[in-house]
């Protein structure tokens, strides 16, 4: 949840989240026209410059959120890099890194990166509940809308109860061995199940009290700037992907 | 087990994306008709997407040492039925990619196949399917969520391999190779997913 | 005697599990008055504000809204509950949105004002009570305090006429328990009337200008706070002990008929006594 | 000067969202003591606690244990988290089992001690907090008292040396706080040394012998109990005002060194000086 805490202090925090979507979008198209391994990377480290600098992000935050999808990364690139091929018979097996996959995997990769650091760029620079709003624009379906809303809300309130039930399980050793923390485990999840139909409960009632009985509504927020930062976003990534045409 | 951010070929990313828009929208329509009748149930759509998330970045102590995270989608069809998970599905993907950087919006339309259609409507025909045959309740809680986690996982290497058949042994070699490395890590987890299911559901029967 | 905005007459409810809520109870709101509902856990001081803007219904008994019999039509309820806003016990339970100003908007958009009537609403709710540095803040950087602030706020921009609060000051250390105060004091100043349910005697005979109290389901006692040196007895008999200010008060012999309302005019009258 | 069970040296810790935790904290916890940790939400207080017991570990500075290092391995671990049970503020977090029986069985199952001893504690702490009558009642059917003593009696089955309680009167009312101020009264009787973290002053006054005052990750002050009417000072700098009963005396022109602790004393000794 690093990136939940950056999104909202950053220096374009205020930078109209459709500028932002646009932007990232056209970072994707870009990271799929780049075709070869340098315009991947080129795409890649754009992103990455501009969230470290407007986002206030350092450096080694910024390796910790991608680390688990380094280690995708990884395992992935291996697979599509090593061949197999079988002899006559089944244990007849065949190991090699042909070169043109070895090409494909980092290709792939690259472009993935560069795909992942333009979606960072939009979350770290983006709060979650302004990306809603722009979603709701969008006119996504009411429904997903709301359980987004009640969903985003949520994780803090249910991170918090999980967070304090493991805290207390601890205090009384509940994860002293792997068979303990299992059962202990399972305790915690079948106590917080019981919790959503409350929680959904007192959601409702709460509502009902504010003369809320059917979809969320919910006022949009302004940006005064959107058509301008929308233009400018606009001019930049067509820019980006047109250099990338050139390039490849 | 996630498909990263831009993994996928574009037109593969397209496409999986056309596959699973029905089953979502049929989904939204489904909840819409059900939250219409009872309101409270909107509530509990969005309580229940935050639980998912939360449940998905739980860590559970596996047996070989490392820690993992289980998926949460076949116990969640379990207590939501399995055309509630397509929806709520897409929101805890949209939530892992936006907060976590797990998954991405390009492999969004493969991720909501995988997790949140096959998983959950595996452990859903798979729970009835042991009712049936008489099996006893826990044993059909471990079957269900064990055999959703494999087949997603099983999506996942499938869609892995679509996308880069092996240019010697084709598709099933690709395969072979995806589900053969991904299967140390996700053996050992799908079947500890499958006890804690059971330890929920019977700690639950007796709230 | 104030005019009643709502009154309950002989209201009954069991909650489905059987257990019991009200019992034959009868109560009263009335214009600008601050009220204190007091009791024991259990006692159904919930339950007895959950009725007050129509989240439950009497099973029977009836229940008057401005002088007329309520009848729980869909129109009815809405005006109920813009008049009679409520702030539940645990923030955390009744914040839908992570925004602050989206949630606070949630009411006034319910009641299908314009865009702008609720922005504008939405500002003075938060500048009512002192939030507007927040507002853009995300709901989960918020402090338990401010929480409960927005809370209000959310209620506030529906523009009710009765405030009610249950245990507003669980959970808030003084310093805040004193900001808090000084909010409903200010609320009430601009014309609101107060109902809050609370364990805390001390806060109740400090604060409120009637005490309701509550035991196994019914209203047992309405006592105007000024008189309550002449009715202790009530007080004691339903458990509820004697506010600390009453007790040394009657230590010293309650020299006047009228006992001060908070430790610091005891003090003061001490000091100067000797 | 007692013995010190737990000892902290300059500590300090912040979370991982940057956030002060504990900022060059100097702490103990003495055998047999009874010591109330006072300070205003966000001073600290749950952080020192967390520590207490290795939920938490500092990121600079020592903690001693019966005045040796801890190391934080897991036997060490395991002897500590034995013999300093802790009790948080929200019964409904850390009351996970269906039954009551098997919640309070839940600590001494992690020890791994065999079925009988493990039944024979747990009889033994539900007698403790007068509980044996709920044995086999389904948790959520308990009040918020009760269950604030299933919560005591799962740490007692443990056989802690040290009770920790994390705002134990918050949420309760007046009768309840008496039920279980005489509760943790009896446990001190019985030899256990006793820390808890609260807001209400008068009460930490009533029941401490201790009192350590925390602001801004700190603990700025040790005060003993009964000194407390010669360092007032240090109350109101940090913002906690004055017992009650304390300033009564104050107005009263202090005629004594060691004021009362209670209302009670206070109300008897005004009485008997008229």
């Amino acid at each position: 949840m690093y990136i939940e805490r950056f999104s909202h202090y950053g220096a374009w925090r205020h930078v109209a989240p459709s500028a932002k979507g646009i932007f990232t979008l056209s970072g994707l198209s870009a990271a799929f026209l780049a075709a070869t391994v340098p315009a991947a990377a080129a795409v890649t480290l754009v992103f990455a410059l501009l969230t470290l600098g407007v986002a206030r992000v350092a450096w080694r935050s910024y390796l910790l959120i991608l680390a688990p999808a380094l280690f995708f990364l990884a395992l992935s690139a291996f697979s599509i890099a090593l061949s197999l091929s079988w002899g006559d018979s089944w244990h007849d097996v065949s190991f090699s890194f042909p070169p043109q996959q070895l090409e494909q995997a980092m290709l792939v990769c690259t472009r993935s990166l560069a795909c992942l650091c333009a979606l960072l760029f939009l979350a770290l620079t983006t709060p979650l509940g302004d990306m809603m709003a722009l979603l709701r624009r969008l006119r996504t379906p009411e429904l997903l809308i709301d359980i987004m809303v009640l969903g985003y809300r949520s994780l803090f309130v249910f991170a918090q109860v999980v967070s304090d039930t493991r805290t207390a399980q601890m205090a009384r050793l509940g994860y002293i061995s792997a068979h303990r923390s299992l059962r202990s485990l399972g305790m915690l999840i079948a106590h917080t199940t019981l919790q959503l139909w409350q929680r959904a409960g007192q959601l409702h009632a709460a509502a009902q009290a504010r003369s809320g009985e059917g979809p969320l509504r919910f006022a949009d927020q302004t940006f005064p700037h959107a058509g301008r930062d929308s233009l400018i976003a606009l001019l930049a990534g067509s820019g980006l992907n047109i250099a990338m045409v050139i390039a490849g | 087990m996630h498909i990263m951010e831009g993994f996928l070929p574009a037109d593969h990313a397209i496409g999986w994306s056309l596959a699973s828009a029905p089953v979502v929208a049929y989904g939204v329509y489904s909840l819409g008709q059900k939250v219409r009748k009872h309101p409270e149930y909107r509530m509990l759509l969005g309580v229940a997407a935050a639980f998912t998330f939360i449940l998905s970045a739980l860590k559970i102590p596996s047996v070989t040492g490392s820690c993992s995270h289980p998926t949460g989608t076949g116990f969640g069809a379990l207590l939501f039925g399995p055309t509630a998970m397509a929806p709520v599905g897409l929101v805890v993907l949209l939530f892992q990619a936006l907060l976590l950087a797990h998954g991405g919006i390009t492999t969004l339309g493969a991720n909501i196949f995988s997790m949140a259609i096959v998983g959950p409507f595996v452990a859903y025909s798979v729970f009835r399917l042991a009712r049936i045959f008489r099996l006893p309740f826990g044993m059909a809680v471990f079957l269900a969520t064990f055999s959703a986690n494999l087949m997603t996982y099983l999506t996942t290497s499938a869609q892995l391999a679509l996308a880069f058949p092996d240019p010697v042994g084709g598709f099933v070699a690709s395969f072979a190779k995806f589900a053969s490395i991904f299967a140390l890590t996700q053996l050992p987890l799908a079947f500890i997913e499958g006890l804690l299911s059971v330890l929920i559901f019977n700690a639950l029967k007796r709230f | 005697m104030t005019r009643a905005i709502l009154e309950f007459q002989a209201v009954h409810y069991s909650y489905p599990d059987g257990s019991r809520g009200l019992d034959d109870c009868t109560f009263m709101i009335a214009e600008g008055e601050r009220t204190a509902v007091l009791g024991a856990n259990g006692a159904g001081k919930t339950t007895l504000l959950l009725h007050t803007n129509g989240l439950l219904q009497p099973q029977q008994g009836e229940v008057l809204y401005d002088e007329r019999l309520l009848n729980y039509r869909r129109a009815e309820l809405v005006r109920l509950r813009t008049d009679i806003g409520m702030v539940f016990q645990n923030p955390d339970s009744q914040l839908f949105s992570a925004s602050v100003r989206e949630d606070v908007a949630f009411g006034p958009l319910n009641l299908g004002l314009a865009a702008e009537e609720v922005q504008h609403r939405v500002d003075r709710a938060l500048a009512a009570v002192h939030l507007n540095d927040c507002a853009h803040k995300p709901v989960q950087h918020l402090s338990f305090g401010q929480k409960k602030r927005v809370c209000l706020a959310g209620v506030l921009a529906m523009h009710p006429r009765v405030l009610i609060l249950d245990e507003p000051m669980a959970g808030l250390d003084p310093a805040m328990q004193d900001e808090l105060l000084n909010l409903l004091n200010e609320l009430h100043a601009s014309g609101l009337s107060v109902v809050l349910a609370t364990h805390d005697l001390d806060f109740a005979y400090q604060w409120s200008n009637t005490m309701v109290i509550m035991d196994a389901g019914k209203c047992v006692a309405r006592i105007p706070t000024d008189a309550l040196s002449a009715q202790q007895e009530v007080l004691t008999r339903f458990g509820l002990g004697l506010p600390f200010v009453v007790q040394v008060w009657n230590a010293l012999g309650s020299p006047r008929s009228t006992p001060p309302r908070t430790v610091e005019e005891l003090c003061r009258y001490i000091t100067e006594r000797n």
